[in-house]
């Protein structure tokens, strides 16, 4: 019973996953791609905490759903609703192609890796408590084996920060001592 | 009388170099006579080293004097060595002496000439060469002067520079001597091979025999043909009558053009292993002298008619050496080189007097303008016959002797020999008597010019009459049938094959001079009674046989053409075109590589995608 | 509780990073082709918790974890180009940005 | 002091070079330093050869310091007595080249005169290098020199000239470069005197490219004629004087010393390449339009004859080798000088445009005429010598080669004088203004000692024949002391 | 009680020196003046390399023994701390080189704290001992990178560099992400070591992941076909950012590269080897036949990095003791030329004012004869001419090419050398054979641009180049020293 209400939910959260991902690679606006990427998120944090994820759950949503995609709309709303007038159209004729050849391609590699031992060792799961994914584990182990990443990925933040601030700042009219614009094209 | 061989060799050497070094700091005159005298002076040395060995036992005379090794590499060295005995002498003899009173001439005869340095310094190194090859004491040295007579008359039939057809007969004449030289070359590599040194002592002492000893005598023989301008390498001698007059009588008549007989006599130990090669030497011998008589008889050049008869003489002494009548030979050799050396300058006077005209046809009666020059000529022309008393007589009737103790294949060579003295006789004395007798020619009145009513300074008369005596007293050295010196002398280089009989000598004696004469009475006929009418001149001799055409086409024609062909089919397009095709390769696939750059950040990160496809597909499959 | 094996998730994250793949592959907007990017990296994500799942410890997670921040710092400094190009007024259309090649 | 004469001979020249480079001096000066350092090295090497041993078959001078231990890489120099001819060799060109460049005035001069010094080390350390990657490391450094020299000062085809002998010179070197990786690392070390002889085909094949292409022989030679005609005089005297000996030196030292087997069975192959370079050039001379042409073809024969030496195998070929290599390189340099002076008369080189340069230019007549009939080797002349020997040697291999060399000999007797007589002799050509001097002082000081040296080896060539490898057993010395025949036996 | 691992400070020294000097920069950034932030921000950053420098020297001295540290999340050994020793020299010549660039001065303090972060992101790369480090590590000094490429915002090229750079870096992380994941999945492990250990060499999911991390980290590598974005990036960025990209990450990558293959998966050798081999191959033959007709001198440069790319993935290949000293040895010399190249580049840009080409570096090498005569050099050595450490690089690449029995990737270096002479002595022609008359050279004859830095900087490349090949032994020493603590 619970299995069947368990596959319930994955069917359900797994195909607005993939419904959402494929209308944010495919959306000719990017406001709605942006929006259909928060559905992907939330789909996303779904499946989380069917694998017991509950903080990665809730990062998840907090950290995506909040900062990123809001950064994201403020950028779209800030340059305007510019519409790609043909998404799938220009460039030159075999990128189209070769595009969906190669994702296929490496999709399949996958599934196969994966199916040459589905029901093998991937099917074994290890029993775990309660206690898996909660926020007292990932903090112990965000300060215990990984205490490093964890103040990396502070710095990464931050170096990310600064060339924000830098790449954002308002340029200033170039100085008569600057090389001409596109100089280096 | 070691020390005498050395000063006979250097002192010419020092005076080109002498010469060549001073450049313009001596006078034109100077060089000339630092030229004669240190010719005389060799003349002088080579007397001394005469005397020296009249000194000792017949069968010691021969002195090897090594100064360093010239040249060596692991087992095998050949010295810088001069030898000494009878053989080398008497040739030094010759070619100083002759040498030295033809220098003396020349003093006279290249008056006026600018440039006159650089004739004496030629002349000098001529001599020096001639006088390094008969000297040499071992086959490399011979080898190396037999290539610098070589460079020298190129030298000196080039001296005309601006004459285009002089200095195509001068590297006419190198190419073919180099031809020879690459013969003999050969020769000795083979000697090398089988025997491992190159002295002669050393290389006589196990002279190879069968196949080997054929080949080397070939190799020889090649060059020794080359050398003395025998069939079929003779065709360069007429043409070097472009070099100046004293050149034509020193190199191309008294000295360098035996230089083949003195080769054959000096290495008979070699050929005589060898008899199909001697067999062929006096054939060729007698053929030239057949040919060149005949070719003799249509010239119109002076000087190209006494070239041809240089050549038939030499083809006597070619059947003499050949058939081991060594000393003959040798005898001919010595009584030719005064009779040519005096045709020649005396034909030299009436050119000089007559402005350089060399064309017979335009001379006559040049011989009451000049009553001494006609004499000498008619002195050398009677020797060249072989008219009893003058030189000729005695060397070349010599050799027809010998010619009868060898066989039936001797016979043929005495008849043969026999139709030349007939020819001899005719052409020597058409060209006399078109020359010197008749009525005197517009052209020779008008261009006579006399120097101060001499027919010519006392530097260059005394040279000629010198020779004009010893033409005449030069055969009497040796009378084969009551004695025989010359014989006696070389007996221990090179003892005789043949000994011919008494009854033999007057046959041989009696015949070739009749002939001679009823040669000298159709000439006269001919030329001078104008009773017998000169049959039009076939134009196959007056082509002289075709032999250039024949080398033209044989030789120079398919080097010529091949080189074309090489440059234009495959040096440009092959050699130089492979790269090209290989750059145009390589651009294009930059070309190509910069196409698939094409700027769309989407093609990269494609690339990357497609590139993660594979390397995945092939991990799986492989793994 | 027994949910699907993890294979399935597996394949859905599969399915997710080749989607994101095809979006750089096919788009021309950079906002798109950045979301497209976050989708890869969320594919990934969900195979690590997956994973992280089945082995029974949560390495896995915290590296999703790290990986968010990660992102997100990528989308700044991304966001940060885009800005910049707009402000410049060019179309936004990588297409057009090829000054460089060859 | 003896066990460092051989890193003098190498670095005094570079030092030099560095001098030049860096100290700014008025072009006179530059040119006149590099001069006197040339010289000073003419006077090392002549000390070098007053204490050579010439009986021993031994390393001479050498010196040995690890350069990288891991593998077995030394800086280890040393001379044998054909490695102290050819260092001869190099110097004195390289002086006289150098003393002509300094008289005739270069433009940037401090920029010539440094890499005509640089290069006169590298050259000598090639000749004396007994490490293989040292002899790589100098075989290489001599061609960035080159090409700059060429591409600098060179005419006007000097570009495309400069790529094709790099093209060419990279590709072989390359190959022989990956042939010494393999070689020393089966072997275990570098050191020629250390490593023993390989079996390996490949190898040597590696080897001979590079030395082939350097020579050249017949269908390497694509370089030759552009390079030759475009550089400056000096600098083509060089090529053909000095640069190509390097190759036909590798043959000796490495190709042959270290491959017996591949040897032998190769010989005939090259023996074949190498004829057809002798005729193939001699032909291609005989029709060359200009001088600098006529010159370039011939060395390509003479290489190829140089060739047949080494490859007879034998005493008489050895040390004919090692003569001709000598005095070939002494009649190209002569030859490539005078070649320059006549176009600095004329402005060019063309035959069509010249003639009849004898009268009233005697010294440059002499000169030329001298140098001409040593070149097409007249008997009694050095070069005739060791031809002589060479073909005697390969006529001992089969009477074949020695007929085409002397063939050869009657084709090269063709060319030269046409080519002297095209410049001196007949009409005088459009080209030669009246006004065209005769040689110069400085002219003549350049080209006297070279022709008077060919003169005292035409007296005795023997001083280069018969010394050329210890105690004048060059077989001998070749299979055992150069293939390192005991180190053989160790493994 | 959660106990803290112990934290070895000194392991992590230099990166922290670094990352002293970014946060310094920023305070200069504030607080200094705009007028003196052009010297302040280069003089703090070169102090910050300088000091990681050193801390580098003593830190590969005093590392005898490899050991993991700080929870194992980097490993403390030699290899890590040579690499750093490079990373951070090629940091600090990049300062010099950059000290003169006309960049937008309202950001130079930044500019130069981006420089300090993104080695001190290298300088933890090259540290790394499990794959969450190993890409936090890259992303680290990623986006620095991007945001320094794209830092002359307001040039069109500088932005197109930039943008191409981050996505095409943004799929390559993810891809290297997702192959660390399926990774993880199958072994159990993030570290290097016990993923090693576990074993499972021939599982399928282990492959794929194993094909995953070697595509993004040849991304990082610059090798074909991931090498697209890196003619385009290096000829838009700023050229001091192109030279310290070309010298500094290639050094990171490559060292991490062989740290990851022969201590996470020597198992599957024979699979990466190979595939290394071949990628190698095409980056030569890529790298140089696409160099031959370019005219854009960093252009060419760039994709001579390609080639050489290729040509330090032999020794990867070769995986063995040798192939470790050579892939080192060679890092040094290259370093040294590419920064050398590019800062030459730098310098002939500002005096003309305009990209530099084939064509407007006729008569360089006259008018400015140490940077001629600088360029001529690293051509050289970039061709692997003797008298330039170049030579003996790959003379190293060969010999580990041959010990590992790969001797047919001799050949392909062999080839490759010959095609790239066309290009790199192309270089020299160009600046020697042509006469600088067409040349429209602002102020060429007049008194250049001050470039004392930027000479000196380049006076040291030169200095390195041409060094390594006389001291080969010390360098070789310590790069065997650092070979040594991989387990090979």
């Amino acid at each position: 019973m619970a299995n069947f209400l368990v596959w319930c939910v994955w069917f359900v959260a797994a195909f607005a996953c993939l419904l959402s991902a494929l209308g944010v690679v495919s959306f000719r606006n990017p406001f709605y791609s942006a929006l259909a990427l928060i559905g992907n998120l939330a789909s996303l944090a779904v499946l989380y905490l069917l694998l017991g994820g509950e903080f990665v759950a809730a990062g998840q949503v907090l950290v995506y759903g909040g900062a990123v995609m809001v950064m994201f709309l403020f950028v779209i709303a800030y340059l305007g609703d510019r519409t790609e007038d043909s998404p799938w159209t220009g460039g030159p004729s075999w990128q189209a192609v070769g595009g969906i050849l190669a994702g296929a391609a490496i999709l399949v590699e996958i599934v196969v890796a994966i199916g040459s031992k589905a029901g093998g060792s991937l099917s074994d799961e290890a029993e775990i408590g309660r206690a898996f994914g909660s926020p007292e584990r990932i903090g112990e182990l965000f300060l215990t084996d990984h205490l490093l990443a964890f103040e990396v990925t502070s710095i990464v933040l931050l170096v990310s920060a600064v060339g924000g601030v830098v790449l954002g700042a308002h340029a200033r009219a170039a100085d008569e001592d600057r090389t001409p614009a596109g100089a280096r094209g | 009388m070691n020390a005498a061989a050395w000063v006979c060799l250097l002192l010419p050497l020092g005076s080109a170099a002498a010469i060549t070094l001073a450049g313009t700091r001596i006078s034109r005159r100077a060089a000339g006579y630092l030229s004669t005298l240190t010719t005389m002076g060799s003349f002088i040395a080579a007397a001394v080293a005469f005397f020296a060995l009249l000194g000792d036992q017949p069968e010691e005379r021969a002195h090897a004097t090594t100064s360093w090794t010239w040249l060596s590499a692991g087992s095998f060295s050949a010295g810088f060595t001069l030898l000494t005995d009878p053989l080398s002498v008497m040739m030094m003899l010759i070619v100083a002496g002759v040498g030295s009173l033809i220098v003396a001439y020349s003093v006279g005869y290249m008056e006026g000439e600018d440039e006159e340095r650089r004739f004496f310094a030629y002349m000098s190194l001529f001599v020096f060469s001639m006088l390094l090859l008969v000297q040499s004491g071992n086959l490399l040295l011979l080898l190396a002067g037999w290539g610098m007579v070589g460079l020298s008359s190129y030298l000196l039939i080039g001296y005309y520079q601006e004459r285009a057809s002089a200095i195509r007969a001068a590297k006419k004449a190198f190419i073919m001597n180099a031809f020879g030289d690459a013969t003999m070359a050969l020769a000795l590599f083979l000697l090398i091979e089988h025997t491992g040194r190159l002295d002669y002592a050393g290389v006589f002492a196990n002279a190879p025999t069968g196949t080997v000893a054929t080949l080397v005598a070939l190799g020889l023989l090649g060059g020794a043909v080359a050398k003395s301008a025998q069939i079929p390498l003779h065709t360069w001698l007429p043409d070097a009558m472009e070099g100046p007059t004293p050149v034509s009588a020193l190199i191309h008549a008294a000295t360098m053009v035996t230089a083949g007989v003195y080769l054959i006599v000096r290495t008979h130990p070699l050929f005589e292993n060898a008899d199909f090669v001697l067999d062929l030497a006096a054939g060729l011998g007698a053929a030239t002298l057949l040919m060149a008589g005949l070719i003799a008889l249509v010239q119109t050049d002076i000087k190209r008619v006494i070239a041809y008869s240089t050549m038939s003489q030499i083809g006597y002494m070619f059947v003499g050496a050949a058939i081991g009548a060594y000393a003959n030979g040798m005898f001919h050799l010595l009584t030719h080189a005064f009779f040519k050396a005096l045709l020649f300058m005396a034909a030299g006077l009436v050119i000089h007097a007559l402005t350089g005209e060399q064309d017979i046809r335009r001379m006559g009666g040049i011989g009451e303008l000049m009553p001494w020059t006609r004499t000498a000529f008619l002195v050398g022309s009677l020797a060249l016959v072989g008219i009893f008393p003058f030189a000729g007589f005695f060397s070349k009737d010599s050799i027809l002797a010998a010619t009868l103790d060898h066989g039936w294949y001797g016979i043929v060579l005495f008849v043969v020999g026999l139709a030349g003295t007939f020819l001899t006789g005719l052409y020597a004395f058409r060209l006399y008597f078109i020359v010197f007798t008749g009525h005197q020619s517009r052209f020779a009145r008008e261009h006579h010019h006399s120097h101060h009513g001499r027919e010519g300074p006392f530097s260059m008369m005394w040279t000629v009459l010198t020779l004009a005596v010893l033409s005449i007293v030069g055969g009497w050295i040796q009378f084969a049938p009551f004695w025989h010196p010359i014989t006696d002398w070389l007996e221990p280089v090179a003892a005789p094959l043949v000994e011919p009989t008494e009854a033999q000598e007057w046959l041989a004696s009696g015949l070739a001079l009749a002939l001679g004469l009823a040669g000298i009475a159709v000439a006269w006929l001919a030329y001078s009674r104008r009773t017998l009418r000169v049959p039009h001149a076939p134009r196959a001799l007056v082509k002289k046989l075709y032999w250039d055409e024949l080398y033209d086409w044989i030789w120079y024609r398919p080097a010529d053409t091949l080189a074309r062909w090489l440059g234009r089919a495959f040096e440009r397009p092959v050699i130089a075109g492979s790269l090209d095709v290989l750059t145009r390769g390589f651009g294009l696939g930059s070309r190509g590589l910069g196409l698939a750059q094409n700027g769309l950040v989407r093609s990269y990160a494609l690339a990357l995608g497609g590139g993660l496809a594979v390397l995945t597909v092939v991990f799986l499959s492989v793994r | 509780m027994h949910g699907p094996e993890v294979a399935w998730y597996l394949i859905l994250a599969s399915l997710l990073f080749v989607t994101g793949a095809l979006g750089v592959f096919l788009r021309r907007n950079p906002l798109i082709i950045l979301l497209s990017v976050e989708i890869m990296l969320n594919g990934a994500n969900l195979a690590l918790i997956s994973f992280s799942r089945r082995l029974g410890h949560e390495d896995g997670q915290v590296f999703a974890i790290a990986v968010m921040a990660v992102a997100a710092s990528e989308v700044v400094v991304g966001l940060g180009l885009i800005v910049a190009l707009g402000r410049r007024e060019l179309e936004l259309d990588v297409d057009k940005l090829r000054t460089l090649r060859g | 002091m003896n066990d460092w004469l051989t890193t003098i001979l190498i670095f005094l020249p570079v030092g030099g070079a560095l001098l030049v480079w860096l100290v700014p001096v008025p072009p006179f000066w530059a040119g006149s330093f590099a001069a006197l350092v040339s010289l000073v090295e003419v006077g090392f090497w002549i000390t070098s050869v007053g204490k050579f041993d010439f009986d021993s078959p031994a390393l001479q001078f050498d010196q040995k310091a690890s350069w990288f231990s891991d593998l077995h890489v030394s800086y280890h120099v040393g001379q044998y007595a054909f490695s102290l001819w050819l260092v001869g060799l190099t110097v004195v060109v390289q002086a006289v080249c150098i003393t002509y460049a300094w008289w005739a005035g270069r433009a940037r001069a401090r920029a010539y005169f440094g890499l005509m010094l640089f290069l006169t080390g590298a050259v000598v350390g090639v000749f004396t290098a007994q490490d293989m990657l040292l002899f790589y490391a100098f075989f290489e450094a001599m061609l960035i020199p080159l090409y700059v020299l060429i591409g600098v000062w060179g005419g006007a085809g000097r570009l495309n000239a400069t790529l094709k002998f790099v093209v060419y010179t990279v590709v072989g070197s390359l190959l022989m470069l990956g042939a010494i990786v393999v070689y020393g690392l089966q072997q275990g070390t570098f050191d020629l005197l250390e490593i023993g002889p390989s079996s390996s085909t490949w190898l040597f094949l590696g080897f001979v490219a590079a030395f082939v292409i350097k020579a050249p022989l017949f269908p390497f030679h694509g370089w030759l004629p552009d390079a030759y005609r475009e550089a400056p005089p000096e600098v083509s005297a060089v090529l053909s004087g000095v640069i190509s000996k390097v190759g036909l030196y590798g043959l000796l030292r490495i190709a042959i010393a270290k491959f017996p087997e591949p040897v032998s069975d190769f010989r005939v192959a090259i023996l074949v390449l190498a004829s057809i370079s002798l005729v193939y050039g001699s032909l291609l001379a005989f029709r060359a339009p200009d001088l600098r042409g006529v010159i370039a073809y011939s060395s390509l024969a003479q290489s190829g004859l140089i060739v047949l030496g080494l490859f007879a195998g034998n005493d008489l070929g050895f040390d004919g080798a090692v003569l001709q290599m000598v005095t070939h390189g002494l009649v190209s340099a002569s030859l490539f000088l005078l070649a320059g002076m006549v176009e600095r008369r004329t402005a060019t080189g063309e035959f069509r445009l010249l003639g009849g340069m004898a009268r009233g230019r005697p010294a440059l007549a002499t000169a030329l005429m001298t140098v001409g009939v040593v070149s097409l080797a007249v008997p009694l002349s050095a070069t005739f010598a060791g031809e002589f020997l060479i073909l005697a040697g390969a006529f001992q291999q089969h009477w074949a080669w020695a007929v085409i060399g002397a063939g050869s000999i009657v084709l090269a007797a063709m060319y030269m004088l046409r080519a002297i007589s095209g410049v001196l002799h007949q009409d005088v050509g459009p080209a030669v203004p009246d006004a065209a001097l005769d040689l110069r002082r400085g002219e003549l000081a350049v080209v006297t000692p070279l022709v008077a040296l060919l003169l005292v080896l035409s007296a005795w060539p023997a001083a280069i024949s018969g010394h050329a490898f210890g105690g004048d057993r060059a077989r001998d010395q070749v299979t055992n002391e150069l293939r390192a025949a005991s180190a053989e036996a160790d493994k | 009680m959660i106990q803290k691992p112990a934290v070895d400070w000194f392991a992590l020294s230099p990166e922290l020196a670094l990352l002293a000097a970014a946060g310094l920069l920023l305070m200069v950034a504030v607080f200094v003046p705009r007028a003196a932030q052009r010297f302040f921000g280069a003089a703090v950053c070169a102090a910050g390399f300088a000091t990681a420098f050193v801390l580098a020297v003593v830190l590969d001295d005093r590392s005898e023994h490899a050991q993991p540290v700080i929870g194992d999340a980097i490993v403390r050994d030699r290899w890590g701390a040579l690499a750093q020793v490079l990373v951070a020299g090629s940091g600090l010549v990049a300062v010099f080189l950059a000290y003169r660039e006309r960049m937008r001065d309202d950001h130079i303090a930044e500019y130069y704290a981006l420089l300090a972060a993104a080695g001190a992101g290298m300088a933890f790369f090259v540290q790394a001992n499990n794959l969450m480090t190993l890409f936090l590590g890259l992303e680290w000094f990623s986006i620095a990178l991007y945001v320094l490429c794209a830092i002359d915002i307001d040039l069109i090229g500088s932005l197109e560099a930039g943008l191409k750079y981050l996505v095409v870096g943004a799929v390559g992380a993810a891809t290297l992400l997702f192959g660390s994941a399926l990774v993880y999945g199958t072994t159990g492990e993030l570290e290097f070591g016990k993923i090693a250990a576990a074993g499972h060499t021939d599982d399928a999911l282990l492959v794929v992941g194993l094909a995953m991390i070697i595509t993004g980290l040849g991304f990082k590598v610059s090798a074909a076909p991931f090498h697209m974005w890196t003619p385009d990036a290096y000829q838009g960025a700023p050229t001091p950012v192109t030279a310290f990209m070309a010298s500094a990450t290639k050094i990171a990558a490559l060292v991490v590269t062989y740290r990851v293959l022969v201590t996470a998966f020597p198992g599957n050798e024979d699979l990466w080897r190979v595939a290394i081999a071949v990628i190698a191959c095409v980056s030569l033959a890529v790298g140089n036949i696409a160099a031959l007709l370019q005219r854009n001198v960093k252009r060419i440069l760039a994709y001579s990095s390609v080639s050489h790319a290729g040509f330090m993935l032999i020794p990867v290949a070769a995986a063995n003791e040798l192939g470790a000293k050579a892939l080192m040895f060679y890092l040094v010399p290259y370093a040294a030329m590419s920064l050398g190249a590019f800062g030459v580049v730098a310098a002939r840009e500002r005096e003309l004012g305009m990209p530099v080409t084939i064509e407007n570096l006729a008569g360089f090498g006259w008018e400015r004869p140490f940077f001629g005569a600088a360029m001529a050099i690293f051509m050289a050595g970039f061709l692997g001419f003797p008298l330039t450490g170049g030579f003996i690089g790959k003379f190293y690449a060969f010999a580990a090419a041959w010990d590992s029995g790969y001797w047919w990737l001799i050949v392909a270096g062999v080839i490759a050398t010959m095609i790239s002479a066309y290009y790199y002595l192309g270089v020299v022609r160009a600046m020697y054979f042509r006469e600088s008359v067409e040349l429209q050279l602002a102020p060429a004859g007049g008194a250049p641009p001050r470039e004392g830095l930027a000479g000196f900087g380049v006076f040291l490349c030169v200095a390195v180049t041409v060094g390594s090949f006389f001291a080969v032994q010390p360098v070789i020493d310590a790069a065997a020293a650092a070979a040594r603590s991989l387990p090979l």
